[in-house]
């Protein structure tokens, strides 16, 4: 029965696709970006189809035993809603961007396209086996291969990207040894790695000092690969250097897997009774988040470069659905584990567009912006469209996660928990601060170069541009992703639905029991 | 086994890191971190983890020094910091 | 912020040494890892169920045969990284000089604009550049050692199921014989032996063989590197198609793994041209 | 303790004893040449008289396992004493390419 | 009350939209005004047919998409919806073909970005009226603040880069930092955001303290209602063309704010409730300063459009007066403002667009006799300042009529004299206009005989809006009986 491969498969058709990819490039390059677009569109299909079977039988989840061998043996894959939903959106995500990048990767990468699909499609790989594993040292592997693929792809820039991603190597590889030395404790107080296997022994042996010293140390890890805001230093120079296909694959994908891996661990490993069993402890936690929101929202105006204001809108982003997660409560959640869906959308338009104007203006500065919406219009207006998600204007899908999380700091603040206001405002004033930075870059593109002189009628005389569009690859793909952001927002509630299908039961006691039962067969 | 034998290969281990960390010239760190690597090797082997520790001395001791090496050559001895 | 950083690691390691404080004791039997179901069902059933007595090499690449995929497809990936990166064409100057060297004396010639000389003579020989001499008793010495390395690399492949070693192991040793062979002679001789794109075919071919072993598992019914499925296609008895099939495995690590030592060493040694090297 | 037993103790101490000459040569000569003359030729011996006790010390309750056991240490013993002195040939040769100076008595 | 679903809210949504790619395509300006008319009247059409059913007390409804449990994307016709609707659409028809003769005659360059942001609008427009709850109304909000910023930044150049920001700091400020949280508190302690007759927070146990706080939140926070000190961007948005001008202060934008305030007013938060907590004297109070505020600096504008401005931020605080009055009468004066107003005002902005097309004029010092050379538009002028001051023969002087009523049942007297003064203080500031454009001396005119009346796509439209402005003093009954029945509930 092929429907029961379907967690391997998409996980192995882009890996194969990769070693084809890579063989090609050698043979024939012709046929390099065929390769990977049919990899990873047989990696989509088969997540899509997935995600409707995890929902048909929810809340049991999916359990795939890899190499037959039973789970707290062997490695087995763990799906339910949450995850199902998250490796739909980043497979399609990364599908899209592929099919739509390839004359950037072209202009960029002359002589180097198999590798880069290679490279491109081994990301994809580590990312979606980061979501669909149910095995803590298994997701650690497939960080690894996430994390060099990336580093390689994001090196392979202009002019300071490979000192850039040097420092993102470092910070990468701390993390995932935080990571990694958080596995090692708890693999000693349980003495197993498979996730649900975990949290059935820490639910008897509770929050002892080990357990507590391993969730540190694997949050502090996720954190850092995250880049939450104090944690943030590497991400915005490795982004912002990189090659835009490069950038455009790495910034929808790599922040939002980690803040599901994040909830993953909160809600599945560690349970939420150890996750929220200190008040003061997630009281921090949403604090933080809120500083990284209101303080990554300063950063970026303070950038000058188009790209490097989106990477620190992306951390602020980050800032959203971590601080959601730690609300503490289902509209919270469900909101952030919304947003990961919606800004990974959101994260791809803006940076295919910034991929569509670096296809053809000088540089992404904002002195080279100028004249843009005459330059390009149909990048400009899907721009336009993206940034209105990113402010969060209904129907978009920026307003909808927006509202949950609003909603669930409202409710937590009501709960007691006085960060949840905090939360709130800082989302506020982060989108307010959004309508600042985005309608800057659009008065620049719109206003100049400023007209010289007046005609006969009193009107200003405006520099002709003539019209110079990106390619219509490029343009095709942002407009696909730019309506999808409205189709996205319209159907929130099915959204929201199969969210809530995979996090209620992992919020609930009562139900951790079955989840248990169905993993691990005993 | 000797549990002295196990402390001074540890200290010789944390030694050879601080040193690797400390020394300016990169190709003594690179061969530091060569030392280091067979610290660590000797001490998987007395903890009885023979294919980790083998594993350590050909990848660790022996492959990872010569890329260290290769690279210094086509770089730079020496750290800015 | 030296002096913060040197604090932060401080406290971050009086932390990680003060909770050993409350782990279980060393090598304590009740301890959970070594009490708990896992490791007691490795000691028991390994042989059993894989008819491997190295139970290593059994949990390595059969009941987490999947991770060591990745793990190896982490070593491809490091590869192509270094390709993606490092791998530069057109920078060569148009005709480089050659240096030839004369072999009973050790004199160096150097030829001009790309003039070459036999490459059958007898008497001068092509090396990189004067600086490293041509010696005769490092090169025979090597020559004469790397087939016996290469040959026990092969022994810790073949039989890392049965003793410590396995693909890992076994193919950097073999990638470590080649990369003498280079240091004792020059790269270029490695790059006569070995061209890049059979390297890069080696490379591959070392992972498809893994990632193909498990997809074939699932063609053949069962799941991914399932090796039971294997056992009728290779008419075996499925606790043996187990053995055989974390062989296969084994094999395609060490072609990768090798692939990937020689191909990182050319291209940092030669600057990315695959050229001249050190 | 049987006869082999001693024979293979001689053996080790007297290896030992070529290593702690090595360390003391490497540690107080003056300069690069003499010290990797010391460290080649005193390590070599040192090993193998080791390598050479150790296989004696393994055959001691003699079988086909046992005698494998010391064949496979001979065959270390045959690696080292190749590998090491051109190892340590190949040093000092790059240590001459380089012009590392010799040391002259004052 | 009689439910029942329709298609028809979301087609008049969508046919201005459905307008957008052919005026995009057309290679010729009039292929492309002919799609303008004719989605503006395919608009007008749609909401005409659902208007008998409303005059009925049947209400229209029809779920988009569930995007939010409980708030789904929804449009409701209902009788205050319709009102709205009935002033917006048909006035489109008319500012269209006024925007024709206006863009012509003065050659503005991008016409084509002009229109299609127009159309965008009035969707806008259109949807915040059909709204069936806060939510959605909030979506069509938002969507007429972008939808107009290229309107008001038509030139391009720094004056309009400036008042572009000053437009968008205050509208998307407000409404996403005052409109959305206090939003989302409603939802949070509601549960629905649904316009129902009684407000949603009956039965929660809200306080006086945060009810008030909600007030305030949604009166600053629909900043397009212009009410002090968020009025700032009106004036600034006078940059742009006249006819944006007319569009943004008489028809869509600051009615949108001002429909949005009382559709919460009396949908969300509750007339009961807000009576029940007396919380009409802060909004009517709000308003008042306002009215006055804005009156006495309407009085020292010596540009013509800056007068106008500040006239309509006191106008539509009549409005939010008549309708925090909470009763009945100040509730049906309030709503008929929209429309009275509506009609008054765009014929001044008319006149105004006319006198610069056909005279070049922009400050009222400098018209001095122009109603010699231009009869017909200064007539036009002077009937409009009649309806917006409330006069007798204008429709302006029916809402004002019932707003004093409602002042005086409510009994809040100070209320009535600030209607009594703010209408004198109108009278002071438009009337001079008229008598100096009429009774001059030949010497003290400031014009040559060559000027004349500006083209005939200006003058009609005038024409008609200061006709209706007349004909709605006889003929009110649509609108009264339109918001009577949104009173009744």
């Amino acid at each position: 029965m092929i429907s029961q491969q379907y967690p391997a498969l998409l996980i192995i058709a882009p890996l194969l696709g990769a070693f084809v990819v890579a063989v090609l490039s050698w043979v024939d390059k012709k046929y390099c970006f065929g390769m990977a677009v049919a990899s990873l569109a047989a990696a989509t299909v088969s997540s899509i189809l997935l995600l409707i079977d995890v929902v048909a039988q929810a809340p049991e989840p999916i359990v795939y035993k890899l190499g037959g061998w039973d789970p707290p043996f062997g490695i087995s894959y763990y799906v339910d809603s949450l995850n199902a939903l998250v490796l739909a959106v980043i497979s399609c995500v990364t599908l899209v961007n592929l099919g739509t990048v390839r004359t950037a990767v072209n202009k960029e990468h002359p002589g180097k396209e198999g590798s880069f699909y290679a490279l491109y499609l081994l990301a994809v790989t580590g990312h979606l086996g980061m979501v669909v594993t149910g095995d803590a040292f298994n997701l650690y592997v497939l960080l690894e291969i996430a994390a060099l693929s990336g580093y390689a792809l994001l090196g392979m820039g202009h002019r300071r990207a490979a000192f850039s991603t040097l420092n993102y190597l470092f910070m990468g590889t701390i993390g995932a040894s935080f990571y990694l030395l958080g596995v090692g404790y708890l693999y000693i107080q349980t003495g197993s790695l498979n996730m649900v296997d975990i949290a059935g022994i820490l639910t008897q042996t509770g929050a002892t000092m080990t357990v507590l010293t391993a969730m540190s140390l694997i949050f502090i890890g996720v954190l850092i690969k995250m880049a939450l805001f104090p944690m943030h230093a590497w991400l915005p120079n490795a982004y912002t250097h990189a090659s835009s296909p490069a950038s455009s694959l790495i910034a929808p994908m790599t922040t939002k897997v980690m803040v599901y891996v994040l909830i993953r661990m909160m809600l599945t490993v560690f349970t939420p009774d150890i996750t929220f069993s200190m008040p003061p402890v997630t009281e921090t936690m949403v604090w933080l988040a809120s500083a990284a929101i209101v303080g990554c929202a300063l950063l970026a105006l303070s950038a000058r470069n188009l790209k490097r204001m989106l990477t620190y809108i992306l951390i602020a982003e980050v800032g959203y659905m971590v601080g959601g997660a730690w609300l503490g409560n289902t509209t919270g959640m469900t909101g952030a584990v919304l947003h990961i869906v919606n800004d990974a959308a959101m994260t791809l338009v803006m940076f295919l567009a910034a991929a569509c104007m670096a296809y053809r203006l000088k540089s992404l500065d904002f002195d080279d912006l100028k004249g843009a919406f005459s330059k390009m219009p149909f990048t400009m207006a899907f721009f336009v469209l993206g940034a209105v998600a990113m402010i969060g204007v209904p129907p978009t899908c920026g307003f909808f996660s927006k509202w949950y999380l609003l909603l669930g700091g409202v409710q937590a603040g009501n709960a007691g928990m006085f960060g949840g206001y905090v939360f709130c405002g800082s989302l506020i004033l982060s989108s307010l601060i959004n309508v600042v930075l985005f309608f800057r870059v659009f008065e620049i593109a719109h206003f100049e170069p400023l007209a010289q002189g007046v005609d006969d009628h009193g009107h200003p005389i405006r520099p002709k541009i003539p019209m110079e569009e990106a390619p219509p690859t490029l343009v095709g793909g942002l407009a696909l992703t730019a309506v999808a952001l409205v189709v996205l927002g319209l159907f929130t509630s099915d959204i929201v639905d199969v969210i809530e299908a995979g996090v209620l039961p992992l919020l609930d006691p009562s139900l951790t029991d079955t989840i248990f039962l169905a993993v691990t067969g005993s | 086994m000797f549990y002295q034998i196990d402390n001074a290969v540890l200290t010789l281990v944390v030694l050879c890191a601080l040193a690797a960390i400390n020394i300016k010239d990169l190709l003594g760190a690179g061969i530091l971190f060569g030392a280091y690597s067979f610290m660590m090797c000797l001490l998987w082997a007395v903890m009885g983890a023979v294919d980790v520790a083998f594993t350590e001395a050909s990848v660790g001791a022996g492959v990872s020094t010569v890329l260290f090496i290769a690279a210094v050559f086509r770089t730079s001895r020496r750290t800015k910091d | 912020m030296k002096i913060l950083a040197i604090a932060l690691c401080l406290l971050l390691g009086g932390a990680l040494v003060f909770v050993v404080g409350d782990f279980p004791d060393w090598g304590d039997p009740m301890s959970p890892p070594n009490d708990y179901r896992l490791s007691k069902h490795f000691i028991e059933n390994t042989m059993e169920e894989t008819s491997v007595p190295n139970i290593v090499t059994a949990v390595l690449a059969d009941y987490r045969g999947f991770d060591t995929m990745f793990e190896t497809a982490v070593i491809f990936t490091a590869a192509l990284a270094c390709f993606f990166l490092l791998r530069t064409w057109g920078r060569r100057p148009s005709k480089p000089d050659n240096v030839y060297m004369h072999l009973l004396t050790g004199v160096h010639v150097r030829l001009k604009h790309g003039k070459t000389l036999s490459p059958q003579s007898r008497t001068f020989a092509r090396v990189e550049s004067e600086i490293l001499r041509y010696d005769l008793v490092t090169s025979t010495v090597c020559r004469l050692m790397i087939p016996f390395i290469q040959l026990f690399a092969l022994y810790v492949v073949a039989h890392g199921h049965h003793s410590p070693g396995g693909g890992f192991q076994g193919g950097v040793i073999l990638g470590a014989s080649f990369l003498l062979l280079a240091i004792s002679h020059d790269l270029r001789t490695l790059r006569e032996r070995f061209p890049e794109v059979k390297l890069m075919y080696l490379l591959i071919a070392g992972i498809v063989l893994y990632s193909g072993v498990g997809f074939a598992c699932m063609i053949y019914g069962g799941n991914f590197l399932e090796y039971e499925a294997l056992g009728p296609l290779m008419g075996v008895t499925p606790v043996m198609a187990h053995s055989l099939g974390i062989l296969f495995v084994e094999i395609g690590v060490a072609m990768t793994v090798m692939a990937t030592m020689i191909l990182i060493y050319n291209y940092i040694s030669s600057l990315g041209t695959y050229e001249r090297g050190l | 303790m049987t006869i082999l037993e001693i024979i293979a103790l001689c053996f080790i101490a007297m290896g030992l004893i070529f290593f702690l000459g090595g360390t003391v040569g490497i540690l107080r000569l003056p300069d690069f040449y003499s010290r990797l003359h010391a460290a080649g030729k005193l390590d070599t011996l040192g090993s193998l008289n080791v390598l050479l006790g150790l296989a004696l010390y393994s055959l001691a309750p003699i079988s086909l396992l046992s005698v494998l056991t010391a064949l496979k240490i001979l065959l270390c013993m045959f690696f080292v004493f190749m590998a090491s002195p051109s190892a340590t040939h190949a040093i000092v040769d790059a240590g001459m390419d380089a012009g590392m100076p010799h040391w002259r008595k004052r | 009350m009689i439910m029942q679903s329709s298609i028809f809210p979301l087609l008049a949504i969508l046919a201005p939209l459905a307008g957008i790619p052919g005026m995009m395509s057309s290679k010729n300006a009039n292929v492309r005004e002919a799609w303008t008319f004719a989605s503006a009247f395919a608009t007008f059409a749609l909401a005409l047919v659902l208007l008998p059913g409303v005059l009925d007390g049947t209400e229209y409804t029809l779920t988009i998409a569930p995007v939010i449990p409980a708030v789904p994307l929804a449009l409701k016709v209902d009788s205050l919806g319709m009102l709205f609707a009935m002033v917006s659409t048909p006035l489109w028809i008319v500012t269209s073909l006024y925007s024709i003769g206006y863009m012509r005659g003065l050659h503005e360059p991008n016409q084509t970005r002009y229109f299609c942001c127009f159309a965008l609008a009035i969707s806008a427009t259109v949807g915040v009226a059909f709204s069936a709850n806060l939510f959605t109304m909030y979506l069509f909000y938002e969507m007429l603040s972008f939808a107009t910023y290229p309107l008001v930044t038509h030139h391009q150049d720094p004056e309009a880069r400036v008042s572009g920001r000053k437009y968008l700091l205050y509208i998307v400020g407000g409404s996403i930092g005052l409109a959305l949280p206090a939003m989302i508190i409603v939802f949070s302690m509601a549960g629905t955001l649904d316009f129902l007759p009684q407000g949603v927070l009956v039965g929660t146990n809200i306080g006086a303290g945060l009810m008030a706080v909600l007030v305030v939140m949604f009166i600053f926070g629909f900043a397009k209602a212009g009410v002090m000190p968020f009025h700032s961007w009106l004036p600034a948005a006078m940059v742009a063309p006249t006819p944006v001008s007319a569009l943004l202060h008489a028809v869509a934008v600051v009615k949108v704010g001002v429909f949005s305030v009382v559709r919460v007013l009396t949908g969300i938060l509750g007339v009961d409730l807000l009576a029940h907590f007396h919380l009409s004297t802060l909004i009517s109070g709000i308003a008042a300063v306002t009215i006055l505020t804005a009156s006495l600096i309407a009085l020292s504008q010596k540009e013509l459009k800056r007068r106008l401005a500040f006239s309509t931020i006191g106008q539509l605080s009549y409005i939010i007066l008549g309708v925090g009055l909470l009763t009945p009468k100040g509730i049906t004066g309030g709503m008929v403002h929209i429309a009275m107003h509506a009609f008054g005002k765009i014929t001044l902005f008319f006149c105004a667009g006319a006198i610069f097309v056909g005279a070049g004029k922009k400050y009222i010092p400098d018209m001095v006799g122009i109603g010699r050379r231009m009869p017909v538009t200064m007539t036009a002028f002077f009937i409009g300042s009649l309806s917006v001051i409330g006069i007798p023969l204008t429709g302006g002087f029916f809402s004002k009529w019932y707003m004093l009523q409602g002042a005086l049942d409510s009994g809040q007297w100070i209320f009535m004299v600030v209607l009594l003064v703010s209408s004198l203080l109108n009278a002071a500031y438009f009337l001079p206009i008229v008598y100096k454009a009429f009774f001059c001396t030949d010497e003290e005119s400031l014009f040559e005989p060559v000027v004349k009346e500006a083209p005939i796509h200006c003058l009609v439209p005038l024409c008609i809006t200061a006709i209706v402005s007349v004909v709605l003093f006889f003929f009110p009954d649509v609108f009264r009986t339109l918001a009577e029945l949104a009173v009744e509930g």
